[in-house]
């Protein structure tokens, strides 16, 4: 399975925090997880839009396999 | 080097001498604070959300790096998460050097880094409403 | 703005709290310590002369022009001067800014100039004998 | 008078940390001061010399005034 995590803006737009996705040959990267998890509120997602897999920042143009972990979330305030 | 994430607040020199960092010229410390004003209104409070099991194992390689990267004898990072008030420290970045220069370049890389990097969300209690506070982009 | 001489030794967090600075959303402190090692000597101890007319003067200018340049909310400055062992704390500044480049860049420019401007020199006891620390050269 | 304060080698190698001078149509500038009160040891003073008038940092062509205090001192070390 591939487990998408929502944070901050993004899950309150998408509506969960955590789901799960059968792999599937239509989710190669980590763009196509976002489709399959957004639909058509991917226009009200925050731009730019960050991407983590297995807890390390990545981009959109990403792989995923199966067993990763993705997250999306807007631009990170820490500090 | 010691990387801490707690809701409970910290005392900053307590927690710099725990350390017992030996030989060290220069200890620059940075403490960042949740402000009570920005712009136009007042802030009552600030929550701060992050990715539990991103964030610790994000807050190392920054501190690695720069540890690394500027010859810094020890680092010391705490940052918290939850609901904070204004006044309250949000972190502490601690860096121990032999000179001061490269403490001073070492803690302000780990600032900076955090702010770009480490999965924080920070959202503001106002007078005018909650607002996410808009993060920074990182350098491409 | 504090600026203090003394030879006591100094609680660096309980300095910065008695200031009180309200609204700052960052704060950067450095602390000096006396090194217990230089190249190929060790060190025992550090004697601190000082120039007194001159120097709280002169430190009050160092604080006064990076507050100022820097857009600083405060600036604390506690030098020691006199017989302190290796380990001990020599000196302490802190910077409050609203932002945390600008707290960064006041607190080093206030360190930079204590290094070339402020009138102290001294005298390192080590297994070597006694030796002066060659002053910095300030830029022209 | 010009008080004249010497510091650290500088002290060491005068052998004092202050002295008086009556003021004198040759003490015109500090480096006049400095010739003064060193002689021939001039030789043996740290280089560069740094120089300060009522508690300012001055240069060794700064003019000299009756009711000066004039320091000569190596390049400082605070921090």
């Amino acid at each position: 399975m591939i487990t998408v995590r929502c944070f901050a803006a993004v899950r309150e737009i998408l509506g969960y925090d955590t789901r799960k996705l059968a792999p599937s040959d239509t989710l190669q990267r980590a763009s196509d997880v976002l489709n399959a998890v957004a639909g058509p509120r991917i226009a009200d997602l925050p731009r730019p839009l960050l991407v983590a897999i297995n807890c390390e920042h990545a981009a959109l143009t990403s792989p995923v396999h199966d067993g990763d972990e993705v997250a999306f979330f807007p631009p990170v305030s820490g500090g | 080097m010691i990387v801490r994430l707690q809701t409970e607040d910290f005392d900053p020199e307590h927690e710099a001498q725990a350390l017992g960092v030996k030989g060290a010229g220069a200890r620059v410390s940075f403490v960042g604070t949740v402000r009570d004003m920005a712009a136009d209104r007042t802030i009552t409070a600030l929550d701060i959300e992050h990715y539990p099991e991103m964030t610790k194992a994000e807050i190392m390689r920054i501190g690695a790096a720069a540890l690394a990267r500027c010859a810094l004898l020890d680092v010391l990072i705490i940052h918290r998460h939850g609901h904070l008030a204004a006044g309250d420290r949000i972190v502490l970045v601690v860096t121990w050097a032999a000179h001061r220069k490269t403490a001073f370049r070492g803690c302000e890389e780990i600032v900076d880094a955090l702010k770009t990097r480490a999965p924080f969300w920070k959202k503001e209690i106002t007078d005018q409403g909650d607002i996410w506070v808009p993060g920074e982009i990182p350098a491409p």
